[in-house]
């Protein structure tokens, strides 16, 4: 969603806005200036209302020339001079001193973000950006210098620059509370339209809160997400693979390597990606560091990450009272060998369970009504056990 | 009576006598056949891009990924931009009319150098046969033949040009050759513009199309150069990695960007002066008298194109160029729009105190007038840097230029046609057809581009082939365009095929035109143009009381009035 | 294209008084501003690298410094040399051309195409000894992020120099066939005394050759020229 | 071309160019050893243009034509205008100190370097 668009956002949103505004005025002025006589004209001297006689070849009128050479001219030294001073807001960095300082790193597809060491010198990483109110925030942009050009674009504060691997590139804000979009403004490939992110500006003491802390997200945006999806997102990893599903985004998906491979071999694939290419990709993937724990927090998350959803699904539907997950039958059939079943049977057992009973089984099973996503999950979910 | 350059062997060839027609016509150094020529081939390619447009469009009709996946969109509009820019509307409107017309109205028999110019569209067909093999990837060692283009966009931004896996090289290679091409047709024309003008007619008494094809061929010669260099040595770094636009390698890509603009920017002049040209010929003669401000009008064409060259860095407002130069090219941007400007109020004062005539040429002359107003205005709007820093790469800037390009040179260009139509074929197209072909183009134009300003300005980047929901409603609108423009567009070419084939004799000077173009001795013109040189000394517009003041007794060129 | 000679048309005006018209046969300056024009172009195109070379010596002045004053200076003075030269030998053959001496002219064509070969053997001579020494395009020690990778401002001097003096010899070798065509069309009597627009034009095509060579060789061999005394 | 000269004294022209080029290239040579060494790249282009300006005028015949000269000058205008802003550019760039495209690895001079 694109949030937080219409509040004035930041201060140069205000300067900028007024450019535009000053801009779209003017140029309704010279539009109109032209069209206006032009349809005029062509009504008063249509060919049915002028007699030859009448024409008369005026080629010169040299106040009227002038005119529309000065008038123009004036316009655009007027446009120059706001879009130059919005520029100037713009592109002018608060003191360091004043200001948070933030590193932005642009990459194959994903936002990350750093921050300033903490008291305990901890560093915190995170894919959106967490900010105080009404605090100048310095963004120090770059990509790796194998990356390509990517720009950093928020909407909602009228701001975006490129981030270019090999050099560093600055921009500022200093904005009210909300949250806004982050989009990737300079086409850098296949995921482009997904490098999306989220700037969250949350008054200072949370804010203060939770730099001092270890926490990856302040207290209100904690989802209760595993350490290892935020490992996951914040790095990156999701712009490339899910782990939901057997999609390809870029990478292959990684819903179920947990079955067959071992967290090892999780490591060297995050560690050195580039060699051991897996069938039909590229060598495209960055290396990443990470801790031996949290790679072992990756792990138990990409194992549970599918089928996680569908598990909570049918938590909270009670299904739970009548099946089991171990293959022995209880007031119904056990899910565990369900996966064989094909999503339209499994539809109809959910939506009316006594269209078609199950050999030695009794029609008590309830109807219950689930969305087609809900029911997609659970079908993962079965297929999974 | 007499032949005319269509029928058959009334032709010179650039090698021997060929029998055959066909041969006739590969061969052929005729001014007016080669412009022919490139017509129909650019317009096979158009409806390619076109195609690709109306992809796009369908994938864009609802957030997600419809039918496209992320790396086949990319690969659709970098088609749509590399056949659009350089196939079709770099070479269009110099290569076509340029060729069939400015010899005419010049009173020449053909261009300076003839089998220069037979050489130089057989080096575009070439350009175009090498742009269209960099559709596949041919991989040899295993075989296969991937469908694969180029997915950089049309601006090749280093390094992902140099990093991408399809198939970039040949697509530089390409459009190295059709920058080829380019120059050496502006090099043959401002060499006949120089030497090849009828006795007696100065600078200042050549019709204005001349005067925008003139300073369009000087942007050709001096500006493709720097973007031919540029493409070398993109080929350069892709195989022997010197690292010249390489970051990984201490390059700096922002300097591929510098260079690219030399040559771009300059090259969207190069699309609208010719357009320009159109336009000043069809106010004049649709409001049956004399221009109004001849002199501004020619003289704002070679500022226009003099300036353009100096202001290529508004495309790098957000590119990490310093703000010094920002600044710089921000303040040099506003000084194309002022002679544009005055182009525009010359163009309406013509018609003060005329005679509107509201034929197909003139309506989309006037159409034009609108939309490329909002395509300039717009245009102005992003070369404030402030507002650009908003604007950039987002659909506002994306319908800034379809508003410039297509509502403003294609429009034009289709203004020509109809307009030169009798003058090319000895044909009348069907006028109430190609009213409303018009008609469906014009709202057309603005149902598909209007709403992507409001999208843009809301923060809608481009290149993206799914968007956040918000953007729905514009995408939706615009698809519906689309698809209206499009039959528009249809509606059109079948009126011209039809007019062709069977449509009226045209007579001599059907819409009492005064330049010289229209006095040749049969419709269409024979071989070598006019049956003699006429002498001038006169000007290209004079009306008197709604007539073409000087009259021709078309077997002597002897002025009979 | 006609066979028959071609009699320029007159205009008449309404006096009648007559004008020769010009037509695009024989147009001796015509043919001289086109090849002007073209000339224009290899100024913008070299101008464009020339641009870039300065991008990188802005940036990293002190690898340049140190990279050039690596090249062979003797070898590349030599060179120049040769082509002044050569010019000249061009110019004087257009001249004894136009005076009627044929012969001397093809003398002074074969002349030219001598020290154009002369300088491409130096330049083979120069880049084999620059190959040996492991600096060449593709060779590791012109690739970026590698152990024996130079640094970057020598990788992009190196890279630049091959790139452009390959192109300046390409213009060499194009140029000599053009001079062998060129003696083709004078012994097919099609260059004479009367028509040498073609000779004047490959002429211009070997001054700017030579042109181009002017600022190629003390921006790559001698802005280094202080530090060392040059040779490898 | 309008022509009052001999042929001799045509010849003689073209060689006391010569003498005059190759005497830039011995200058050329002594040069950055000799004079003005702190300023080698701007001596050495300075002798590469009036080098260019000789043979311009007199090799290629420019002396006299206006419409060719006005096309030459056009096209150096725009080149060196290429240059002077992408040299204003280069010679602000921003935040070099931290970037890498700038960073020198075997020497001092970094981003701040100019061009003589
Ligand atoms: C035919 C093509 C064409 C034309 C004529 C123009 C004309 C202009 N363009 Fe446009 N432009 C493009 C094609 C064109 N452009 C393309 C293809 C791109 C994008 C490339 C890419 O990134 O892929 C682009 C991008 C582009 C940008 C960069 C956007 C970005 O990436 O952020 C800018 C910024 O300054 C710009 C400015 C202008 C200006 C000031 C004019 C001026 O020349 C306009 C002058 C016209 C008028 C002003 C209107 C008419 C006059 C009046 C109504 C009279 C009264 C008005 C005044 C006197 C002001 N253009
Ligand atoms: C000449 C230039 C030109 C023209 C005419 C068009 C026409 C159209 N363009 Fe586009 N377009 C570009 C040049 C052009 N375009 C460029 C350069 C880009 C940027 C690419 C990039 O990002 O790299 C772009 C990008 C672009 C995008 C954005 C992609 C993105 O950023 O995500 C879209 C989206 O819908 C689009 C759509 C269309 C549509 C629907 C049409 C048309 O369908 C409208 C209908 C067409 C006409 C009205 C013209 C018909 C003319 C003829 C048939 C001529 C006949 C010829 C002869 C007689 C010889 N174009
Ligand atoms: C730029 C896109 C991209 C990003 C970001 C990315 N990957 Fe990958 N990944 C790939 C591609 C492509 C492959 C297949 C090629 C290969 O094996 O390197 C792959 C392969 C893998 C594999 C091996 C899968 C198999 O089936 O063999 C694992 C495991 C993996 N990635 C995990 C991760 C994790 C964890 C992260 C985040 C730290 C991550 N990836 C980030 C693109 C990416
Ligand atoms: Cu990153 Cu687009
Ligand atoms: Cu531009």
């Amino acid at each position: 969603m694109l949030e937080g668009f219409n509040t004035s956002g930041s201060i140069i949103a205000e300067h900028i806005g007024f450019a535009l505004e000053m801009n779209l005025w003017l140029s309704i002025v010279l539009f109109l200036s032209v069209v206006g006589p032009m349809l005029y004209l062509a009504w008063k001297y249509r060919a049915d209302k002028v007699k030859d006689e009448d024409i008369e070849n005026v080629t010169h009128h040299l106040l009227l020339e002038i005119t529309w050479t000065t008038i123009p001219t004036i316009m655009m030294f007027t446009f120059f001079y706001y879009g130059y001073t919005s520029m100037v807001t713009a592109r002018t960095m608060p003191p360091a001193n004043e200001s948070i300082i933030i590193a932005v790193e642009g990459k194959k597809w994903s936002w990350n973000h750093t921050y300033p060491a903490n008291a305990n010198g901890f560093v915190h990483k995170t894919a959106e950006l967490y900010a105080p109110a009404n605090k100048n925030v310095i963004l120090e942009m770059t990509a790796p210098l194998n990356d390509v050009i990517h720009s950093y674009f928020v909407p909602a504060f009228r701001m975006k620059e490129d981030v270019v691997p090999g050099r560093i590139t600055k921009q500022w804000f200093n904005a009210n509370e909300g949250t806004y979009d982050i989009e990737c403004a300079e086409y850098c490939g296949t995921s482009h339209a997904y490098m999306l992110s989220k700037i969250n500006i949350i008054p200072q003491a949370d804010y203060d809160a939770w730099i001092s802390s270890q926490d990856s997200k302040p207290a209100a945006f904690a989802t209760g997400a595993s350490k290892g999806q935020e490992l996951f997102e914040s790095n990156g990893c999701n712009g490339c693979h899910s782990v939901t599903d057997d999609s390809i985004l870029i990478g292959p998906s990684l819903m179920g390597i947990a079955k067959g491979k071992t967290a090892q071999y999780l490591k060297d694939a995050i560690i050195n990606p580039n060699k051991d290419i897996a069938d039909g990709f590229s060598a495209m993937m960055p290396a990443t560091k990470m801790s031996d724990e949290d790679i072992a927090e990756v792990y138990s998350y990409i194992a549970t990450a599918a089928v996680a959803k569908g598990a909570a699904i049918i938590e909270s539907n009670g299904c739970m009272g009548c099946h089991t997950t171990d293959g022995t039958p209880s007031a119904g059939p056990s899910f565990k060998g369900m996966g064989t079943l094909d999503a339209g049977y499994i539809k109809d057992a959910i939506l009316a369970p006594n269209k078609d009973i199950a050999e030695g089984f009794s029609p008590i099973m309830p109807a219950t009504t689930m969305s087609d996503d809900e029911i997609a999950e659970v079908t993962k979910y079965l297929k999974a056990l | 009576m007499s032949k005319s350059y269509l029928d058959a062997g009334e032709t010179h060839c650039a090698i021997g006598h060929p029998k055959t027609v066909f041969w006739q016509w590969m061969l052929t150094v005729d001014h007016k056949r080669i412009g022919i020529m490139y017509a129909a081939v650019m317009f096979v390619f158009f409806f390619i891009a076109v195609f690709t447009a109306l992809a796009m469009r369908i994938e864009l009709f609802a957030p997600g990924s419809q039918f496209l996946d992320g790396d086949t969109f990319n690969q659709a509009f970098t088609l749509h931009g590399v056949l659009m820019i350089f196939l079709f509307i770099i070479p269009g409107i110099p290569a076509i009319f340029g060729n069939i017309v400015m010899p005419l109205m010049i009173g020449a028999k053909d261009v300076s150098f003839p089998r220069l110019n037979w050489f130089t569209f057989w080096l575009y067909i070439f350009g175009c046969l090498v742009a269209l093999t960099s559709l596949f990837n041919f991989n040899i060692t295993e075989g296969e033949i991937l469908f694969n283009f180029a997915d950089t966009g049309w601006t090749f931004y280093a390094p992902y040009s140099l990093n991408t896996g399809t198939n970039v090289v040949t697509t530089l290679v390409a459009a190295f050759i059709l920058g080829m091409a380019s120059i050496l047709t502006g090099l043959n024309f401002l060499v006949t513009i120089h030497r090849l003008r009828a006795p007696g007619m100065g600078f200042f008494q050549m019709p204005l199309f001349v005067w925008g094809i003139y300073a369009t061929a000087w942007i050709q010669l001096l500006a493709t150069p720097v973007v031919g260099i540029t493409l070398i040595l993109a080929v350069m770094e892709k195989y022997f990695g010197i690292g010249i636009f390489d970051p990984s390698k201490g390059g700096d890509p922002v300097l591929f960007q510098h260079l690219f603009w030399i040559y771009s920017h300059p090259a969207v002049y190069l699309m609208i002066l010719p357009a320009f040209g159109i336009m000043s010929e069809i106010m004049p003669v649709f409001s049956r008298r004399e221009i109004f401000g001849y002199r501004t009008i020619a003289l704002s064409s070679a500022s226009i194109a003099g300036i353009g060259y100096l202001v290529w860095g508004h495309h790098l407002f957000t590119s990490g160029m310093s703000d010094v130069a920002k600044t710089i090219f921000s303040f040099l941007t506003f000084f194309v729009a002022i002679p544009t400007g005055i182009k525009f109020y010359d163009w309406i004062a013509t018609m003060y105190k005329g005679k509107i005539i509201l034929d197909s040429p003139m309506l989309w002359a006037l159409g034009t007038i609108i939309t490329f107003a909002i395509g300039g205005l717009t245009g102005v709007t992003i070369a404030m840097v402030g507002s650009d820093i908003h604007l950039q790469d987002t659909y506002y800037s994306v319908a800034h230029f379809h508003y410039a390009i297509l509502g403003g040179v294609v429009f034009l260009l289709f203004a020509g046609l109809h307009y030169w139509f009798p003058l090319v074929t000895g044909k009348l197209y069907n006028e109430p057809k190609a009213k409303v072909a018009f008609y469906l183009n014009f709202v057309g134009i603005n149902l598909l581009w209007f709403p992507m300003f409001i999208a843009g300005y809301l923060g809608m980047p481009r290149r993206y082939f799914d968007y956040l929901p918000e953007f729905e409603i514009y995408h939706q609108i615009s698809g519906i365009g689309a698809v209206v423009i499009i039959s528009g567009l249809l509606l059109m070419f079948q009126n011209f095929l039809s007019s062709w084939k069977s449509g009226e004799a045209s007579p001599l000077n059907p819409w009492n035109a005064t330049t010289l173009e229209w006095y040749t001795p049969s419709s269409p013109p024979p071989l070598e143009n006019h049956t003699k040189v006429p002498y001038v000394d006169f000007g290209p517009y004079e009306y008197h009381y709604g007539q073409p003041k000087v009259k021709f007794d078309l077997q002597t060129m002897k002025r009979i009035d | 294209m006609s066979d028959h000679p071609y009699v320029p048309e007159i205009a008449t005006d309404r006096e009648g008084n007559e004008y020769e018209v010009q037509g695009w046969q024989g147009d001796f300056f015509g043919g001289k501003l086109g090849f002007w024009l073209f000339m224009l172009t290899e100024i913008m195109m070299f101008g464009a690298m020339f641009m870039v070379l300065t991008y990188y010596f802005t940036l990293h002045h002190d690898d340049f410094i140190n990279a050039s004053s690596s090249l062979n200076r003797t070898l590349g003075g030599f060179n120049t040399v040769v082509l002044l030269i050569s010019a000249l030998t061009m110019g004087l053959g257009l001249l004894k051309m136009r005076y009627g001496d044929v012969k001397g002219a093809k003398l002074m064509i074969w002349a030219t195409i001598l020290l154009a070969i002369v300088f491409l053997g130096v330049k083979a001579v120069e880049w084999t000894a620059e190959y040996n020494h492991g600096v060449f395009l593709g060779l590791p020690a012109l690739q970026g992020g590698l152990p024996e990778s130079k640094p970057f401002g020598e990788i992009i001097f190196f890279g630049m120099y091959f790139t452009m003096t390959g192109l300046h010899g390409f213009h060499i070798i194009v140029g000599i066939g053009l001079m062998l065509w060129l003696l083709k069309r004078i012994n097919a009597n099609q260059v004479n005394r009367e028509h040498y627009i073609l000779y004047f034009n490959i002429v211009l095509y070997w001054d700017l050759v030579h042109l181009i060579w002017v600022f190629v060789f003390p921006y790559y061999y001698m802005i280094g020229a202080g530090l060392s005394t040059g040779g490898h | 071309m309008a022509n009052t000269k001999t042929y001799e004294e045509e010849r003689l022209g073209y060689y006391k160019v010569l003498g005059g080029l190759l005497l830039l290239t011995v200058v050329t040579f002594i040069q950055p050893t000799m004079f003005l060494t702190d300023a080698t790249f701007g001596v050495q282009m300075l002798i590469g243009t009036v080098k260019a300006w000789m043979i311009v005028m007199y090799y290629m015949h420019m002396k006299g034509e206006k419409l060719i000269t006005a096309t030459v000058i056009f096209a150096l205008f725009l080149v060196s205008f290429f240059f002077v802003i992408v040299m204003i550019d280069v010679n602000n760039f921003q935040y070099g100190d931290v970037s890498h495209i700038t960073s020198e690895i075997t020497s001092a001079g970094g981003s701040s370097a100019s061009v003589h």
